[in-house]
């Protein structure tokens, strides 16, 4: 059998964009920097010579305004593609996406809509510091009529992307900076991939983790670890925050009666108290713990790597609460802790592979 | 201009001022439960802007909309239904006063954040553009939407794309009850346009004459040069910021100044004008009146019949299909 | 024993806004409006009588702009106070709030600090719709940096609106459009109330409703009704959303073994999953009955009140829910929720009280 | 001029200039782990203006900020230290190169939200103004935050309060790599502040005697007239947009552009002036060269020899006491 075509996740994002461009004649991407050499981290590289600047739009640095205009666009026709290479920059444009793009559909009854993908990064490490390295998908998951995507892997992210540019309504699509070097079958063509279906990504029986994107990463890497330990756990990826596949979660947590959720964002108010929730409400007579979340500390990111160190939950924080949930001993715990984590001591904690030399 | 464009100005502005005059009438009955923000005294911005305009040009609107609505050729059965919040309204009654929609006319929609639709506005022009569409997108905002900066991305990306698009600038003196000196400098708004490099002219607002006049050369320039043009409109609002009545009371501006505003009713001002140059006669003018005034009443008519939306429409059209 | 002064809600707010410019000279008050006739429906009435237009300012619609100009100000000696008329407005001002206010203090490393309180105001009913009626205080409590309040007596928010002065971080400060009109016993004088502790209003056994601002009201109306039937509630008005009370919240549970929580943002990634997740995290062997919360639905507010009727959650499905917790049969419950709600159902549901007329 | 001020030009430039090559040289050891913005070629427009601030004036900048700290007299350990990550670093390391503060000097604070500090500024000029002060306020900021919203917020308020704040656009004709054409309509950008009714003047950014010249000028008005004035300065930035690097490779500007450019070299330009007017010597200018290579290499000691905050501070500074 011939090897399957493995892609960058940054080449699934630009291929799917190339797709959507072709497909969708009313379809045009916008943002700072998209058509420059170095085309958003690679994502949308030389799309501009093959769709021209029409279609292929840098911008002003205009955060709030073009996302009106993007709105306006949708509104008469078009399929527009925003994209901000920071999720914090997108702060600037909440009053768009939340007040009009999020309820316009509803607040003029079902008569218009608006097909618009806002494309946005969220990252961590090297020094991006408390304004260039949030990761505020919360924000956007409280909002009705948004639909919020975090993907994990190069095969979903493209079949993602094209779901969310042939979708009507305004969509947060959300890529973890930490991914764009990871590899991944990835077919060729147009493929969707369902909004709003989580991922069971392994079977199991004692215990269910569902992830958000990067996360999802590291709960494979704690997997691995705690296979070996005898542990047999369910994985999740969520990949749609909003609307959050909650059937899929539930089912499974009904099964294994113990739930784990690791997301990238902020603890208090986070994405990841939703998702508890939502599972309390609905498996308290099988839950057999309380359910736990690993999340960031209520902090601002710090820029010195002297505290990103003790800032970023890791691998070794998921193995150590699962095998408290399963009320393994404390001793038991350390010593896998240390038998497993000798080998990724050696990685840097502030960068995602040893490729990886910043400055962004 | 001709007696029809005469005529129909004068049709536009006195449906404007009837329909706000009834909701006046009718509001006290505490049936309309929904902030209004009338527009009268303002009728002829709205009517000599739209007199250009072809059903395919789009018109983005504010808080204060019914005029624009109208002089669009928007329902006025849809507009008095939606105050209500019965079902048949432009937008299902889900919006109110502050959101309307008639896409039948490209009036796309008018919403309340100040300043939230001008760069709709220019991304219309940008899509009309995009699908080689001949037609011009036109926003109507007021003054205090200038204060906010999406305004000048608007202007700016606007200027930079060279787009079809005509802002209009209400400039009534206030925001609510803030005079334009407690917000902006000593200037004309106007001049802001030009800092984005893009022409900017200003006019009585109250004759709508003049405002046709300049809207006209500007929009024929826009559809020929493929430019925006920025338009400051000098007018005034009567009655209170939101709600049916006369605020004298409060005192933040003075009776002088509305007394004189009053004697430039646009309304008023071009009736007298038809009638004194014979281009209408009396009969005419009732004539329309008549009409008009049949038209508001069967819209008040259907809006006060028409039931509430149902209960299972409450999670409806969160998502678009 | 004379009886003890009683004011409006608004009148709390204007005589905690009045002591702390009269006692802080760098403090001043901004906001569109704020010194015109209406006063910020009366909470900042003919202040700019007593201390002047440099200290009691209108402003530009610039909400961005404007709340840079007061952490500008801020860190240069003042103690700015600033008002929005709704919280749907405060979206144009996240970028400075969230990148700059919140995270100032840490990111200099404790070096210059941001004493600024932000006052808005959220709503319900009376068709302000999608736009004009948001709680969107889930946002905000979020956001390592900020704390957040919300009262829901005069008296406590005159004394949390002075501590939220005296405090020296950035302050979400939120008043409830419904709350106005009440009124209570209110102090003369200066007085704190401590930003960081929920107040427990009722003492009861049998369950632990814990509320936010507006949605204490209703709590305390469920509870008068379900004291008849025999029910022991204990009522806790939360108060400091961010820092959140958890101790008192958990102890509560601990003692009831039930819990919900009642918010008037919306559901899904609102406020009180978060509650909720901390009580679970914290007394999860305690639990009798999975938590619940009540909450809006996760829908853009609609305009008429034919459909607000619907949207709002009321007295009546807090009754329901806590008996439902208490696993009482569904026909005692339907009668309960009849012989109580009749009263009840003459005041039309879209207006605080009868003497509320629009239009705003 | 005088001869001191002369030399204290000069010399910031020096600074400045040997300041950012050496983090080009030490960048690539991979120990400074943050983003940094070099600001060579772009020196004059710093020490230009910082030389006619006072201790007490202000000053707020952006992404690009190590120029403006070091003009206004920021400690060069406390920067470099910021840039390894340390604990004696100017944020205790929590900001690195993009967040810079030094307020012995006030220098109140850099951020990389474009636009972010503009408004702060204006602020800090409503402050002096509320608490009496004498003082003035500064903000840099590049080509690229004109285009945001909040420019304008920030300049019609100091307008309409004539509030004394300096604004000074530093146009270096590229956002990244985004040459101004694909972002502004073809005007000045000064000619956006007088929309504002703001004084608005534009000058060679790399000849540092105009710049001061200019903001002496600019300066002396703005405490004597109490209102604010725009400074547009022409400049070029010759490395990568972010990183130690040049970045000729990337084809987004002509070799010939960056040429041109590097031939206007600020501090050649200077010393070259100096020199041949015989108003310093060669042996001066090599005293001040060792007299800052020696602060410099001792900065760089101090950085590298410092710790990283404890692990106990993680927690500390989110909320203030
Ligand atoms: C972003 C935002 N801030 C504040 C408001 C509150 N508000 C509603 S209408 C209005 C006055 C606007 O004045 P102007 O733009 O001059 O229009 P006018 O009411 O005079 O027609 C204000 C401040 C709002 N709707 N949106
Ligand atoms: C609100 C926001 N959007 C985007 C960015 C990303 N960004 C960082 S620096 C930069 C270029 C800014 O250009 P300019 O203002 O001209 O300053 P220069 O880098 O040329 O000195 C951009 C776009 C940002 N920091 N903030
Ligand atoms: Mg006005
Ligand atoms: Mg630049």
């Amino acid at each position: 059998m011939a090897k399957k075509r493995e892609l960058k996740y940054t080449e699934a994002i630009k291929e799917a964009t190339d797709l959507c461009l072709k497909e969708y004649p009313t379809s045009f991407i916008i943002g700072p920097g998209v058509p420059d050499p170095k085309g958003t981290f690679g994502t949308t590289l030389k799309l501009v010579d093959k769709y021209g600047q029409d279609r292929v739009l840098d911008m002003p640095l205009s955060e709030n305004g073009i996302t009106g205009i993007c709105i306006g666009a949708a509104l008469t026709g078009m399929r527009p593609i925003l994209v901000h290479q920071r999720i914090d920059f997108t702060l600037l444009a909440l009053d768009e996406i939340v007040n009009n793009a999020a309820k316009w559909h509803y607040m003029f009854g079902g008569i218009s809509s608006i097909p618009m993908v806002v494309r946005t990064i969220i990252g961590r490490g090297w020094g991006q510091g408390s304004q260039h390295s949030q990761n505020l998908q919360a924000l956007y998951t409280h909002i009705p009529g948004l639909k919020v995507i975090m993907p994990s892997t190069p095969y979903d992210a493209k079949g993602l992307f094209i779901s969310s540019v042939v979708d009507n309504n305004p969509i947060i699509f959300i890529d973890h900076r930490w991914l764009y070097n990871i590899t991944g079958y990835v077919p060729e063509g147009t493929y969707q991939v369902p909004i709003g279906k989580a991922k069971i990504i392994r079977k199991g029986s004692d215990i269910t983790i569902a992830s958000t994107s990067y996360m999802t990463l590291e709960s494979i890497k704690a997997s691995k670890i705690i296979e070996k330990e005898g542990v047999d756990p369910e994985l999740i990826d969520i990949r749609t925050l909003k609307p959050l596949d909650s059937d899929t979660i539930i089912k499974s947590v009904r099964k294994t009666g113990r739930f784990m959720v690791l997301d990238s964002g902020w603890k208090s108010g986070g994405f990841a108290s939703e998702v508890i929730t939502k599972v309390v409400e609905n498996t308290f007579t099988n839950l057999k713990t309380s359910p736990q979340r690993i999340c960031l500390p209520d902090i601002p990111t710090p820029t010195t790597r002297g505290l990103t160190r003790y800032y970023y939950p890791n691998t070794k924080d998921i193995v150590q609460t699962v095998l408290k949930m399963l009320e393994w001993k404390s001793n038991d715990i350390k010593s896998v802790i240390s038998k497993s984590m000798k080998r990724e001591k050696n990685i840097p904690w502030d960068i995602p592979d040893l490729t990886f030399t910043g400055p962004f | 201009m001709d007696k029809k464009t005469q005529l129909s100005l004068f049709q536009k502005m006195y449906l404007i001022r009837s329909m706000e005059e009834k909701i006046v009438e009718l509001y006290p009955e505490q049936e309309m439960r929904c902030p209004v923000h009338l527009c009268i005294g303002q009728e002829a911005v709205a009517a000599g802007v739209c007199e250009n305009l072809t059903k395919e040009d789009y018109v983005f609107s504010n808080h204060r909309s019914h005029a624009h609505y109208l002089a669009k050729g928007g329902d006025p059965k849809g507009l008095l239904a939606e105050l209500y919040g019965k079902v048949t309204g432009c937008s299902r009654g889900r919006g109110g006063s502050m959101h309307l929609i008639d896409l039948s006319v490209n009036f796309i929609g008018a919403t309340p954040i100040l300043g939230g639709t001008i760069p709709m506005a220019v991304g219309a022009a940008l899509s009309s553009k995009m699908q080689g569409k001949g037609n011009i997108s036109v926003v109507f905002f007021g003054d205090a939407a200038v204060e906010e900066g999406i305004f000048h991305e608007s202007l700016n990306y606007a200027s930079l794309r060279k787009l079809p698009v005509l802002f209009i600038c209400e400039n009534n003196l206030y925001s609510v009850q803030t005079p334009l000196s407690k917000r902006q400098p000593n200037r004309k708004i106007s001049s802001v346009a030009i800092g984005h490099s893009i022409k900017s002219y200003r006019e009585d607002g109250n004759n709508v004459v003049k405002v046709y006049d300049l809207a006209k050369k500007s929009i024929n320039k826009i559809r020929k040069a493929h430019e925006p043009i920025f338009l400051e409109f000098l007018t005034y609002r009567w009655r209170e910021h939101c709600g049916p009545y006369y605020d004298y009371n409060l005192g933040y501006r003075s009776k002088e100044e509305i007394e004189k505003w009053e004697k430039q009713c646009p309304l008023k001002k071009y009736k007298r004008n038809l009638l004194s140059k014979n281009i209408v006669t009396s009969k005419e003018i009732e004539q329309i009146s008549h009409n008009i005034s049949i038209e508001i009443e069967e819209a008040v008519d259907f809006a006060k019949k028409s039931s509430f939306p149902p209960r299972n429409e409450l999670e409806k059209f969160v998502y678009s299909e």
